[in-house]
């Protein structure tokens, strides 16, 4: 069967918009495996309190930009606090101790949202209006900044690692941290840092992604479940790996949702995350081992 | 320094305490019953040594007898489960690496442990990039060390991954220097190292002699060791088992033979 | 001495037998059903402790292996006429294991995480695959059966009443107790933790690791079915939430707060969570999660062996 | 086929006809590159049956290389591993150690907490019985027979219910021994075996060597060139991944090149 040029290019766009935002989750999901081997199962859950204090504050003041800010420093710091608190005193305990210890972090974090702010999806009004004609469609402007402001994190943050003294260090503590700390690197507070700018990444992405879909308690889940698929599609600890990965997985599920529901698109990333186990076990986009 | 290293050999065990003690006051760094534990295993059983200012001081002893674990240990890699470290006078047993490495303590691994995927320019870098160094004495600093090692200013874009052993021990170096430490830990720099090399080791290791950094200087290159350094420890089972000057050992002599078996 | 331990194992054994024999007897209604439940969830996390603890892989995908358990014994008993118990287990088994057998294939590739994530992604295809596959699955409202009688033909027909079914349910829990511990003993058992304590090296003395950690997992999941399939049995319906990575997760739980690499550990560590789960959901209805998560994160943390272990050392000392 | 001239004339006595033959374990050729860096040069080089063989070198000539393409660890880039005659290159570590090949670790004791009689006797099953789920690992004592033996056989049975980290360095070193031959090797790989050890252990455990080498045939990587020249029949000498020269000990303490290199000065 045909499929029309149109559509096609509508879900492209589509798919763009949505591997923008997962990228930025799993950038931040990586980013904290990269340097310090924890795979933090909460992140979603950060994703999503993110997307509440977003709405929180867009509801108050009405300000996109500072429901944008007060979020990724809200989550940060909530994310400092975690990490000092529950991760820090599991360091040389193994990843497979964090993952437990996250796993607890996201339930807890979960159910403190459904308590708070009730099961219920939020709508929000996208905040910046407007649409364009795409063919047949009124395309809404936002979804164009939300890839465009997806984009300009994760170069901002790529800027910050590739050139700024943190990034140096953050770089540096996560190729050899015992002697990034033998070179004076502070490595506690970098650690602890990395966990707060990972949360902060999540939360933008809840501020971003909320208006397109609603936020409730369980948003969560589904992220973790897209960007876990991600890291490993795209090779865990590799941050160009899981963008590309990001874009390719929302791709094919864009693409997929031609044909079936958005529910059943999903099983095109496991399909993808199948092959690249049975093919590549080290992920799609990073070098194949010697 | 020391008064008491007049002597050829110094002795054993208790001697040495005796002689870090005398010398207290006026060592850069103070080693003093040092005990580590590795898992259960005691790798340390109580290693006492000192360096002065400016001293190149070796540190002779087979695989496994604890001298890189003396050097981690110093570093605060290592926690020990007893004795002392004391830098300049005071204590710093127990501080984590990071603070250690501020005070003016550079640590140049066995390994070397370059940071692979950071340029060379990076890798220097990461020492350099501290607060209170001024923009100015920053260049100054990268300057002199482009100057002493060309082949790192020309490579200063390049991954220190790719660089060659020599290079990458050169780098090492370097980066311990961008503390602008008063000592070095330098441990087994010519290990894999192309012969020609060795020879430039020790060319550093004098320069920085006459920087006035000290050096303390693991090796298992004996001539190398006896040449460089002014005293020498000797550790058998985690244990500084003798001392000496430098200068009054020879390659061929009973000592060596009987602690490195070679 | 040995033999000593030995008396000591079957005699705790036996007593704790014979008070679960009792239970049905003495307890309200409502209490003996929440001890068959934690005899079975107890048999889900027993099933994930020969990856947690004996093999060192923690497994997020359990839930795949129960729910498989559950839609296979209603696949039988919706099918088949008369509905038959030992049919409804062996199709719960048969869907347990042909799942098993395809996670394991995939995750066992990967390591630590990797396979902790593996498997986590391969239990919600299943659940994705079951919410959505409507006409088979009943979608979300799952499907509801009526319970089979528990028969031989020729020897006895027994109407599976709620107390026999918990009779029933502890000689299947005991039964895999005790095959599951001799497993954890046997030749294939010490591979199993040689692997979970240096992989590398157990490849060294000649192991294909590999197969052992597919078996591994097959075992463990054809368990966790048989965990299924009594649920199934017991609530008389299947349903998607139990496909839910979330029951995978409370698996994990079980496992953590019990004790890993003991067996019986994940059984307390069920039985400790549900009544903990049943006192605070009088007060804080359904978020109990809070003070329940809150404690797994501290006893991650704080006591790494679990209760069963903490208890241990207590009485050590 | 390259035979290295100097190995097919030392061992030209013993099979005349046929000098490839004699060699339990050979390698043609073997190279290994890690990005541009060549680990291993074309190394040539044979371990004849029943002989002690010892490979030296300074540090980073790449012996720790050879010994893990050897045992399947490292994939050799180029160049072929042949052992008693089948080409077991590219052979995963499991393979090798099925095909007989045992190496002993620096440390690591392959369950710190389980006695030292059961980090042995998990070697001794991984011939036989480990497939089976339903016995208690004790019901087999043909393994647990095997596995005393190889504990008697390095002197460590009267520590057998001892938990293997409580064992002293030494004694957890010569575990490493027993559970290698626990697995019935042909070929015996010895990684540095006397590290770290005392003198009066080092003798101790080139005393065990010996003992040992009786029935099997054995390769020592070793640092320490006393214990090579005590042990070994045969030495080749590693550097910058290549052979740098190779016969008896005595031949190896004279050849000037060896003393270049290996002294530094």
């Amino acid at each position: 069967m045909g499929v029309p040029l149109d559509q096609l290019l509508i879900q492209t766009i589509n798919g763009i918009v949505t591997g923008m935002i997962l990228a930025l989750v799993s950038s931040g999901l990586t980013l904290i495996f990269g340097i310090m081997d924890v795979v933090n199962f909460a992140h979603g859950e950060l994703l999503m309190l993110g997307a509440y204090v977003g709405v929180l504050t867009l509801a108050a003041t009405g300000n996109f930009w500072l429901a944008l800010l007060s979020a990724g420093l809200l989550i940060g710091l909530l994310g400092a606090a975690i990490y000092l608190v529950t991760l820090r005193p599991l360091i040389d305990r193994g990843p497979l101790t964090t993952i437990l210890a996250t796993f607890g972090i996201s339930l807890v974090l979960q159910n403190v949202a459904l308590w708070q702010f009730g099961p219920v999806s939020r709508k929000v009004a996208e905040p910046i209006g407007g649409h364009f004609t795409l063919f047949y469609l009124d395309y809404p402007w936002y979804r164009i900044v939300v890839a465009l402001l997806s984009a300009a994190i994760i170069g901002g943050f790529w800027l910050f690692l590739k050139f700024g003294t943190w990034g140096i260090w953050i770089r540096a503590t996560t190729q050899d941290r015992v002697m990034a700390q033998a070179m004076g690197i502070p490595v506690p507070w970098v650690l602890t840092g990395v966990f707060a700018i990972g949360s902060a990444m999540a939360a933008a992405s809840g501020v971003l992604f909320g208006p397109l879909s609603g936020v409730d308690p369980t948003m969560g889940l589904g992220w973790i479940l897209r960007a876990f698929i991600v890291v490993v599609v795209g090779g865990m600890g590799s941050l160009g790996g899981s963008i590309a990965a990001a874009i390719l997985v929302s791709l094919l599920e864009a693409y997929a949702s031609l044909w079936v529901s958005p529910s059943q698109a999903i099983i095109v990333s496991f399909v993808v995350l199948i092959v690249t186990l049975l093919f590549r076990p080290t992920g799609l986009f990073v070098a194949a081992p010697k | 320094m020391s008064s008491g290293a007049g002597a050829a050999f110094i002795g054993t065990g208790t001697a040495v305490a005796r002689v870090g003690e005398d010398a207290r006051a006026a060592d850069l760094l103070a080693v003093d019953r040092l005990h580590t534990y590795y898992g259960k295993s005691h790798i340390l059983h109580g290693v006492s040594l000192s360096v002065g200012r400016g001293e190149v001081v070796g540190l002779l002893g087979r695989n496994g007898v604890g001298k890189s674990t003396t050097l981690k240990a110093i570093a605060g890699i290592v926690h020990p489960s007893a004795g002392e470290v004391r830098f300049e006078g005071r204590p710093i047993t127990g501080l984590p690496p990071h603070r250690v490495a501020r005070l003016g303590i550079g640590y140049v691994p066995e390994d070397r442990r370059i940071f692979p995927l950071l340029t060379v320019l990076e890798n220097l870098r990461v020492g350099l990039d501290r607060r209170g160094v001024a923009k100015a004495k920053k260049a100054l600093l990268l300057d002199k060390i482009y100057a002493y090692f060309p082949v790192l200013a020309e490579r200063r874009h390049q991954a220190g991954g790719t660089l060659s052993g020599g290079e990458q021990q050169m780098l090492a170096i370097a980066r311990a220097m961008m503390l602008e430490p008063k000592i070095i830990l330098l441990d087994e720099p010519t290990e894999g190292l192309m012969p020609r090399m060795v020879s430039q080791i020790r060319e550093i290791i004098e320069a920085l002699r006459g920087e006035g950094v000290a050096v303390l200087l693991v090796e298992q290159n004996v001539p190398l060791t006896l040449e460089a350094s002014r005293r020498i420890y000797f550790i058998e089972k985690g244990e500084v088992r003798h001392h000496a000057l430098g200068s009054q050992l020879h390659v061929g002599d009973a000592v060596i033979h009987q602690y490195l078996g070679v | 001495m040995r033999r000593g331990h030995g008396t000591v194992f079957w005699t705790g054994f036996a007593v704790i037998v014979a008070l679960l024999i009792a239970a049905p007897l003495v307890l309200t209604e409502f209490w003996r059903r929440f001890v068959t439940e934690i005899l079975i969830w107890g048999l889900l996390a027993m099933s994930s402790d020969i990856l947690i603890g004996y093999t060192g892989m923690v497994s997020f995908g359990h839930s795949a292996f129960f729910g498989l358990g559950m839609y296979g014994a209603a696949a039988a008993l919706l099918t088949i006429d008369p509905p038959n118990l030992w049919l409804a287990l062996f199709y719960g088994l048969v869907a347990a294991a042909a799942v098993a057998a395809c996670v394991a294939y995939f995750s066992t590739r990967l390591r630590d995480i990797y396979f902790a994530i593996t498997t986590l992604i391969f239990s919600q295809i299943f659940y994705v695959i079951i919410f959505t596959w409507t006409a088979v699955t009943g979608g979300e409202n799952g499907l509801a059966f009526e319970r089979p009688p528990l028969a031989i033909p020729g020897l006895f027909d027994f109407v599976l009443t709620p107390t026999r079914l918990h009779w029933f349910v502890l000689a299947v829990v005991a039964g895999s107790y005790l095959i599951l511990r001799r497993i954890t003993q046997s030749p294939f058992g010490m591979v199993l933790q040689s692997i979970r304590e240096n992989e590398a090296r157990t490849r060294a003395i000649g192991y294909a690791v590999e197969r052992y950690k597919i078996v591994a997992v097959m075992l463990s999941g054809l368990f966790a079915g048989l965990a299924g399939v009594l649920y199934a049995l017991q609530n008389q319906f299947a349903a998607p939430d139990f496909v839910f990575f979330l029951v995978s997760g409370e698996t994990v739980i079980y496992n953590v707060i019990g004790g890993i690499g003991t067996l019986v550990g994940p059984i307390v560590g069920a039985a400790f969570f549900l009544l903990l789960r049943e006192g605070l959901s009088r007060f804080l209805t359904q978020y109990y999660l809070i003070p329940l998560g809150a404690v797994f994160i501290a006893i991650v943390i704080l006591m790494p062996q679990g209760l069963l272990g903490f208890m241990r050392r207590w009485l050590n000392e | 086929m390259t035979v290295n001239p100097s190995l097919a004339a030392a061992s030209s006595a013993e099979v005349a006809e046929d000098g490839k033959a004699a060699a339990l374990l050979r390698t043609e050729d073997l190279t290994i590159r890690f990005g541009g860096l060549t680990a291993l040069d074309h190394v040539n080089f044979a371990v004849p049956r029943s002989e002690v063989c010892a490979i030296i070198g300074p540090n980073g000539a790449g012996k720790s290389t050879f010994f893990n393409c050897l045992t399947g660890v490292l994939h050799p880039t180029s160049g072929a591993i042949f052992f008693a005659g089948a080409d077991i290159t590219g052979l995963p570590p499991n393979k090798i150690s099925q095909k007989g090949i045992a190496r002993s670790y620096q440390i690591t004791n392959i369950l710190p907490n389980a006695t030292a009689l059961e980090n042995v006797r998990i070697a001794a099953q991984s011939r036989r019985h480990s497939w089976s789920l339903f016995s208690h690992h004790r019901a087999y004592r043909d393994i647990i027979e095997k596995a005393e033996a190889a504990l008697d056989s390095v002197g460590l049975l009267g520590k057998a219910g001892e938990p293997a980290a409580n064992l002293s360095h030494g004694e957890q070193r010569t575990l490493e021994i027993a559970i290698a031959l626990a697995t019935e090797p042909q070929l015996l790989c010895l990684d540095e075996p006397t590290a770290g050890m005392s003198a009066a252990e080092t003798h101790d455990t080139v005393q065990l060597i010996r003992r040992v080498a009786a029935n099997l045939t054995i390769l020592i990587v070793e640092h320490d060139m006393h214990v090579v020249m005590e042990l070994a029949g045969r030495i080749t000498v590693l550097h910058y991944g290549a052979v740098l020269a190779e016969g008896t000990p005595s031949e190896i303490q004279q050849n000037p090149r060896v003393i270049e290199v290996y002294l530094k000065t």
